[in-house]
């Protein structure tokens, strides 16, 4: 594998680690999706990349789902969403931005450090490509548990996923990743269809408006 | 430390070398073919189906058919171990059940098999009571499914020669016995009673198991065989010796694990009652016989410390309760506990007489101990059957509430005295005959080498000797107050006598006290067999003493001949009579009592059970419980009755059980919080998992 | 062989003759002591024949237990005293029960005798019952403290052996035998109900313990129980005297002159005794019920102690 | 004779797929019952035919002596359950908590989710097994919101989302696995496969596997219901149709465990790995005590036995976590021994509760009285799972505990404490609703024992006499698992 191959799939890599940043540090909705938008556009990219450079065209289909799915159609319906339901435009951050960008970096470390004892053996790209894609898997964790908002954490969600997708393409000649693909694509429709069917508004917990008791397992 | 391992001990590891089937030392027995140990295991069998049969039978033919039936199998049970107890027989058997690479093995040995003559009588007696006493059950679909089978539970215990079967029965034996305190389980309190009971006793159960756990070892060799060849370490073996102290204990009613058993034994049925407190704490006592004795091997002097001074405690505490209860079941249930207590200090001295290597005065003590479970066996449930036929009359089990009842049903009374005279340790009934034994066996104690022992063992006879003049004092009063003076209410007046059948099997208990009490030597001879099995040496054989009278260790000691007092006394007492009827003028005239001259004597104005316990509880109350006495009496002139009032508080439950149950809830309470998070809540659980996981991984590598 | 058997016949007469009249004894020294005439030395006997003779009166609601009870509580404490030895030691009966036994037979009679007391239903008797079962509660123990240290002395329970050991010139006198015999006296008191534990004189209902138990007994019934407190008195004293002053005891297969002896001697102690007994009670006053059990306490201390002091000189 | 075998394999994937096709189909609700059943049965045939005859294994299913437990498992409560269901179902219907409307694809989707758990367990490839997980779970996720109630919506929703993630997390280990294979073995689907991996375990590189454990262990543990993943396990099993309760704790959390020994299997072959026994040990203890304690808070009976769930998972893991022969096998013992004693608990549970009209525990009592039968059914079940004898679960922890006490004591006593706190719960809750006057109003209820019956006859039977064929059969995978 030539050197530019390398260097291009780690720039996309590193990009989408960038973008899952710049989702943590969002604070509108729109803005959130587009970032997002933009996230899936990435790992699109880096997806094909990938395709072309280990020649394996099953991975294109993967990149279309991507790029069409998540960068295209979650956004649109998410917008439509929003708009529907009267969802407040603005994110509700559990902490502030400076710990969350804190705590995001902490992340990457964490990850990194992880991945250092992993021998070259497994393959030259396989080690800083999934550095990068634990970083986003976590990041993606992390906005889901920081974000008051349905939407925001299933864009968070989204965005984990995104960071599974990468690793998965990133492992050479790894079978069924169509598959997997296609099946977590019908997860993430089963979420955004759910909030939109049992009208969640602001977070997952409160399912109904009408309710007031919000319901936690046994009553007190 | 060093010890001189006994004798038996020692040939029983030689024999094991030679690849001995079962490293038994047969003592005078011989080891024959599984005869008598498969008729054993039918009547069990027999037994255990009985059970399904209560539910399959229709009501009427099942509790008209249940009860004669387990009557029978028990009578040929016990009848079959007392013939393998004089025999000394030996024998095993293994059958493909249980965990699968180790089988069931069962065992026949004097020892089983003299618990096992227990559990047959007593079963058979109790039985014998049921078939009148079941005539008032209003519920019998609730007692017959697990009558039958409780006792085979207890006779599975006995037999069983590896760990699981051991446990299985044993907590067969829990579960069936839970099921009949259930029984009546819309009466108030029952629910706290069974809960209580089922929690203890798997408590036991899971410490038992703890105790097996270190006697297999880490490749699970579970059969009491390769457990009693593998020597296990002198501490671990304390250890051991004290988790089967707890899981024996709990079952047998040890203070302080004793707080279920004043709950649950009334709770059932009283024939139940009786079996619960007359043989199933036997059970107990031979767990802690063949695990303490037979499978530890020879023990340190040290170790016969816990057995002795919670023994001594039990029963002076267990008695400190009973004089103080008013429910006469409940106080039965206490006395229990204090019998259990006198067989856990003889076994304790016996423990210590071995580790000095005296195996005379540890077989002089083992021999008191056992005699005593029979003993108790027969006056307890002779005892619990009075009050289950007082309860039949009068509905009443408050003592507070009887009275007169030796008018309204006189055979009854009379054989609850002899149970009463028995349990007080009176001469020439049974009782007198152990407690005798345990007395002679503390006489010896000076033997013993370790000063610790020199002191604890006389207070432990203080004890005794506290415990048996309690007891007398108690059962004065349980009889006084049920049966003598004048009825306290309108049920106790009414009382009738209860059918023959209850009659029967009061009498046939009431006549082994006498019988056991009369002639004691037999029953020492009949227990050569286990002495010889589990000590390794033996008693002198009584039977061929002049007048069958019982020198454990020489004439010029001491010696007790029961026959011939009980001739003395009835001769003094006839000729006596016989004298002065000759003498007297024969005018005999009925005049109401001594009144002081206030002729409207109420009932009421007799002494209660409360006015009777009060100078006891004013003199020892403060001993086992916080008593507070309140006397209220009227403004000088009013004529407003002065109040006495006594409030007794078991301390051991409210220290123990209550804080324990509170520290629980406040746990489950703290816990709780978590039922009640939002799921971003979860979430950040499950990513604070992961990323300690994650930072556990970095740090290691 | 038939002598010893006869031996052992003429103790039991001996101690039933010798009872009324140790009694008598005793009333007559302190009516002595009272500077009174007191009665005739041979009174008791009278009273027993003419309660003999007399109608017997019982109460509406006694059961059979309160008419057998009399002869029980006599049998057992005759029983017992015909045990303990008297003139001589190891009769042919003397094995059929030790010290313990002989401890057992007095508690079933107490055990009969409250529950008498209980049978008719008055508070008197539920009275009497109760404090005499929460003496008996202490006595007991403290009395067979002291049979234990009597036992490790002699390595034996038997009291023929005890006797023979303890006449040994070798035991000389010892702190726990000291011990022990106070402690004996306190509990020989407490169990005839004498003062100061109890006055067997009194006739007023509330302070009496015992008295208050056969309030009801009238005729034959009243006279069996009288005789057997006496026998019991008797037994207590032959007892201290055959354990603590163990000379003159006639050993078995002994010529005659030595029986005879051994009848002296036993005269003697009982006449003394009893003087003892009529002088300490004509000292003392009778104490509140309550504080019986800590007059018995220091009875059971003083018997563990002397137990424990043994044990102690045992083990070095 | 494996052609034989290959169809028997063929059908217990094939029958409930074809099933659920047809029962798209089908109006009618008492047909489609039938229907259910019919195929369940069906799929239980083929999988005792594979008990006897191996099929050759093939590049995404297997079957080895592990898995043919848990299918064989896997058929029988499917089937149980299936039976139970129609009488719930009826019973539902007739009092109108459920509409024909909502049931119209309720059996459908029941036996999609029954291929999804067999397929799972089937498999030979690491990312067929993970699809079909998702598969089973997103099935079980639209039975837990039948009710379509406030509650049920709501417990569905939060099992969805934590399971999404769980599933997530443990795509990204299979991934890592992948990764740590391809280099031993080599690119492409034998990189994947059990067989591949535990052979050539040895050779992969540890780091690699470690962090694929962490991302496994917490993403199937999710499902497995372990403390601190466990939150959606009482929700969905109080608020959904109790057959589903029944299934979900007798067989979901174990295939989920299942993947989890796998990869314990594949751990333990490579000596650089970290040894995954202690964090098992220590999750399972964790999830044992917590729940215990949780227990006594409970107002709600299913949700109690679901808490129970969790405690008895966190016992099997504790087993497993402590590996070696005895404790292997009373693990696997005792797994079985828990998903037959569970669900028939709660096939009880359920007709109790619709006799009742009420879940709530305080709103029973005196079921003894009113409805003897089911009285025996909850009372021995709970007997039975309470770890009494002569119940099979009184085997498996007399192994665990005393094996455990033997090597290890201070692990065997806070276990110990574990089950005895939760003993006392259960126990109480237990004499509260079967003792006592009776309580709550008495409806008629079609009872279907047979259910009942079988799983607790196995139990019984299991508990006092286990066939040497099992034994030796349970013994070599208890050896597998090393």
């Amino acid at each position: 594998m030539s050197r530019l191959d390398f260097d291009v799939a780690h720039l996309l890599a590193g990009l989408m680690v960038l973008v899952s940043f710049l989702m943590l540090y969002q604070d509108r909705l729109y803005s959130l999706l587009n970032t997002f938008a933009l996230h899936a556009l990435a790992l699109a990219l880096a997806v094909a990349w990938q395709a072309q450079i280990q020649d394996a065209p099953h991975l294109y289909i993967t990149a279309a789902i991507a790029l069409l799915f998540k960068a295209m159609i979650i956004p649109y319906a998410l917008h439509r969403l929003i708009q529907r339901l009267g969802i407040h435009r603005e994110v509700e951050p559990v902490a502030g931005l400076g710990i969350t960008m804190v705590l995001g970096l902490a992340l990457v470390a964490l990850s990194i450090s992880v991945m250092l004892p992993v021998t070259a053996a497994a393959g030259t790209l396989a080690r800083e490509d999934l550095a990068f894609a634990l970083s986003v898997v976590l990041l993606g964790l992390l906005m889901m548990i920081t974000r008051r908002n349905a939407v925001s954490q299933v864009v968070g969600f989204m965005s984990l996923e995104n960071g599974l997708i990468l690793a998965a393409t990133g492992a050479r000649g790894m079978p069924l990743v169509v598959e997997i693909s296609v099946a977590f694509s019908i997860l993430i429709a089963f979420i955004v269809i759910g909030i939109f069917l049992f009208r969640i508004r602001e977070r997952f917990d409160t399912v109904d408006v009408a309710a007031l008791d919000r319901f936690r397992g046994d009553r007190r | 430390m060093d010890v001189p391992t006994p004798a038996g001990a020692s040939r029983r590891i030689g024999k094991a070398e030679r690849g001995d089937a079962c490293g038994y030392d047969d003592g005078e027995g011989v080891r024959t073919g599984v005869t008598l140990l498969s008729f054993l295991l039918g009547c069990v069998a027999s037994l255990l189906l009985l059970g399904p049969a209560g539910v399959a039978l229709p009501r009427r033919l099942a509790s008209a058919a249940i009860y004669p039936l387990t009557a029978l199998v028990c009578a040929a049970l016990g009848s079959s171990a007392l013939a393998a107890l004089l025999a000394g027989r030996v024998e095993d058997v293994v059958l493909p059940l249980g965990v699968p690479w180790i089988g069931a093995h069962l065992h026949l040995d004097a020892l089983a098999a003299f618990f096992l003559t227990v559990i047959g009588f007593g079963g058979f007696v109790a039985s014998l009571y049921a078939i009148g006493y079941a005539r008032h059950e209003e519920e019998p679909r609730r007692v017959l499914p697990f009558y039958a089978p409780f006792i085979a539970a207890m006779a599975l215990v006995v037999l069983a020669a590896d760990a699981f079967t051991f446990l299985l029965a044993w907590e067969t034996m829990s579960v069936t016995s839970w099921a009949l305190v259930m029984a009546h389980h819309e009466r108030p309190g029952n629910l706290l009673a069974g809960h209580v009971y089922l929690v203890v006793a798997s408590m036991g159960t899971l410490v038992l198991l703890l105790a097996f756990g270190l006697l297999a070892g880490t490749h699970g060799h579970y059969d009491f065989t390769s457990i009693r060849l593998a020597a296990t370490h002198r501490t671990l073996a304390w250890l051991v010796l004290l988790l089967v102290l707890v899981g024996t204990g709990s079952k047998a009613g040890l203070v302080p694990l004793h707080a279920w058993l004043p709950l649950a034994h009334p709770a059932a049925p009283s024939h139940v009652s009786g079996l619960m407190s007359g043989i199933m704490t036997k059970v107990a006592i031979y767990g802690f016989i063949r695990i303490a004795f037979d499978l530890l091997g020879a023990p340190v002097w040290w170790w016969s410390l816990p057995p002795l001074v919670v023994g001594a405690l039990t029963a002076v505490i267990g008695l400190l309760y009973a004089i103080v209860e008013n429910d006469l079941k409940r106080l039965l249930a206490y006395s229990t506990v204090e019998n259990i207590g006198i067989v856990f200090l003889g076994l304790g001295l016996a423990m210590a007489f071995r580790s000095g290597g005296f195996e005379t005065a540890a077989a002089l003590a083992l021999t008191a101990s056992l005699l005593h479970v029979a003993n108790h066996a027969t006056f307890k449930s002779l005892l619990f059957f009075g009050a289950g036929s007082v309860l039949d009359a009068t509905g009443e089990r408050d003592l507070g509430r009887l009275g007169g009842l030796i008018h309204r049903m006189p055979a009854t009374a009379v054989l609850f005295l002899i149970g009463t005279a028995a349990i007080s340790a009176l001469p020439p009934l049974n009782g007198f005959v152990s407690e005798w034994l345990l007395f002679q066996t503390v006489l010896t104690s000076p033997l013993l080498a370790p000063w610790l022992l020199k002191f604890l063992v006389p207070a432990a006879g203080a004890m005794l000797a506290l415990a048996a003049a309690l007891a007398a004092a108690c059962f004065v009063r349980a009889y006084g107050m049920a049966f003598l003076g004048r009825p306290r209410s309108p049920q106790a007046a009414g009382a009738n006598e209860v059918d023959v059948w209850q009659r029967l099997a009061m009498a046939l208990l009431a006549a082994a006290c006498l019988l056991l009490g009369v002639l004691p030597g037999l029953a020492v001879d009949a227990l050569r067999p286990l002495l010889r099995l589990v000590l390794g040496t033996t008693l002198p054989r009584q039977a061929t003493e002049a007048w069958l009278s019982l020198i454990p260790l020489s004439a010029r000691a001491g010696s007790y001949n029961g026959l011939i007092v009980l001739v003395f006394m009835v001769l003094a007492g006839t000729s006596a009579a016989l004298l002065v009827r000759t003498v007297a003028a024969r005018r005999m005239r009925r005049a109401p009592a001594w009144d002081c001259g206030f002729p409207t004597a109420s009932p009421t104005t007799q002494y209660t059970p409360a006015s009777f316990a009060q100078p006891l509880s004013h003199v020892f109350g403060a001993m086992a419980f916080d008593t507070a006495e309140t006397v209220a009496m009227p403004p000088p002139g009013g004529l407003g009755p002065a109040r006495f009032s006594l409030r007794s508080r078991d301390r051991i439950w409210e220290l123990l059980y209550r804080r324990l149950a509170l520290v629980v809830e406040r746990i489950a309470t703290r816990l709780n919080r978590l039922q009640f998070l939002t799921i971003r809540k979860y979430l950040s659980l499950v990513f604070a998992a992961l990323v300690l996981l994650l930072v556990l991984l970095a740090l290691w590598q | 062989m038939i002598g010893p058997y006869i031996v052992q016949g003429v103790q039991m007469c001996l101690v039933l003759v010798a009872a009324p009249l140790l009694t008598g004894l005793v009333r007559k020294a302190k009516a002595r002591l009272q500077r009174r005439r007191g009665a005739d030395v041979l009174q008791p006997y009278r009273d027993l024949l003419r309660l003999i003779r007399k109608e017997t009166v019982i109460a509406e609601n006694a059961s059979w237990l309160f008419r057998v009870a009399p002869y029980l509580i006599f049998a057992a404490t005759w029983v017992a005293a015909a045990l303990v030895p008297t003139f001589a030691t190891f009769l042919p009966f003397s094995w059929a029960a030790d010290l313990i036994a002989i401890v057992g037979l007095l508690a079933t009679a107490r055990f009969f005798l409250s529950l008498a007391g209980l049978d008719i239903g008055t508070s008197f008797g539920g009275i009497g019952a109760s404090r005499e079962v929460m003496i008996a509660a202490v006595a007991e123990p403290a009395m067979l403290m002291i049979v234990f240290t009597l036992a490790l002395h002699a390595h034996a329970t038997q009291l023929s052996t005890i006797a023979q050991a303890l006449g040994l010139p070798a035991v000389g006198v010892q702190v726990s035998l000291a011990l022990v015999l106070v402690a004996l006296i306190l509990v020989a008191l407490a169990e005839n109900a004498r003062i100061p534990v109890d006055n067997p004189a009194t006739h007023l209902e509330l302070t009496m313990v015992h008295e208050a138990m056969v309030l009801e007994y009238s005729g034959r019934h009243l006279a069996m129980i009288e005789l057997a407190t006496m026998l019991k008195l008797l037994l207590y004293i032959s007892l201290i005297g055959t354990v603590f002053v163990p000379f003159g005891l006639a050993r078995q297969g002994a010529p005659i002159a030595a029986y005879a002896w051994g009848m002296l001697f036993y005269a003697a102690k009982l006449a003394a005794g009893g003087v003892l007994l009529a002088i300490s009670e004509s000292a003392i006053a009778k104490m509140r019920v309550f504080r019986v059990p800590q007059f018995l306490g220091a009875a059971l201390m003083l018997g563990f102690l002397a137990t424990l002091l043994l044990f102690v000189a045992r083990g070095s | 004779m494996s052609a034989f075998a290959n169809h028997a394999l063929a059908g217990v994937l094939l029958i409930p797929v074809a099933a659920a096709t047809v029962l798209t189909l089908v109006p009618s609700y008492r047909l489609a019952a039938r229907i259910n059943m019919a195929a369940s049965f069906a799929a239980l045939l083929c999988a005792l035919v594979l008990i006897g005859h191996r099929p050759p294994p093939g590049t995404y299913l297997f079957v080895d002596d592990l898995n043919v437990v848990f299918l064989v498992l896997n058929c029988f409560v499917g089937f149980t359950a299936s039976v139970f269901s129609a009488g719930y179902i009826r019973h539902e219907l007739e009092t109108g908590r459920l509409t024909p409307f909502y049931l119209r694809f309720y059996h459908a989707i029941y036996q999609v989710m029954l291929f999804g758990m067999s397929l799972a367990l089937a498999a030979q490839n690491i990312g067929v097994m993970w699809v079909a997980i998702e598969l089973a779970t997103l099935s079980t996720v639209m039975m837990v919101g039948l009710y379509r109630t406030h509650e049920a919506i709501e417990a569905a929703w939060k099992y969805f989302i934590l399971a999404s993630v769980g599933i997530a997390l443990a795509l990204f280990g299979t991934i890592l696995v992948y990764l740590a294979a391809q280099a031993a073995v080599g690119q492409g689907l034998p990189a994947m496969s059990w067989r591949q991996l535990v052979a050539h375990a040895r050779s992969f590189d540890p780091a690699l596997l470690d962090l694929a454990f962490v991302f496994l262990l917490l993403g199937y543990g999710t499902k497995v219901g372990l403390v601190p993943l466990h939150a959606w396990l009482p929700d969905a099993h109080a608020e959904g149709p109790t057959p589903i309760s029944a299934v979900l704790s007798g067989l979901l959390l174990n295939v989920a465990l299942y993947a989890l020994l796998r990869f314990k299997v594949v751990m333990a072959a490579n000596p650089g790995a970290i040894a995954p026994g202690p964090l098992l040990v220590t999750m399972g203890l964790v999830s044992v005590v917590f729940a215990a304690f949780m227990l006594y808070r409970r107002r709600d009976i299913k949700r109690l036995f679901a808490y129970s769930s969790i405690e008895h998972m966190g016992i099997i893991t504790f087993a497993f976590g402590m590996g070696g022969p005895l404790a292997n096998f009373a693990g696997l013992l005792h797994m079985t021994m828990h998903s037959l004693t569970k669900s028939a608990i709660f096939y009880s549970v359920g007709q109790t509760s619709q006799a009742k009209g009420t879940q709530k525990l305080e709103e029973m009592g005196g079921l003894s009285v009113t409805h003897p039968g089911l009285a025996w059914g909850l009372v021995i079940g709970v007997i039975a799972i309470l770890g009494m004898p002569p119940m099979g679960v009184f085997m498996s922890e007399f192994l665990v505990i005393s094996s455990t006490f033997a090597r290890a004591p201070l692990l065997a006593v806070p276990l110990v404490l574990g089950l005895l706190i939760a003993f006392g719960a259960l126990v109480l809750r237990l004499q509260q609703v079967v003792f006592g006057a009776p309580k709550g109003e008495v409806r008629p209820v079609h009872t279907t024992y047979l259910p009942i019956v079988m799983h607790l006859a196995l139990v019984l039977i299991a508990g006092i006499y286990l066939p040497p064929a099992i034994v030796t059969w349970f013994q070599n995978v208890a050896r597998s698992l090393g």
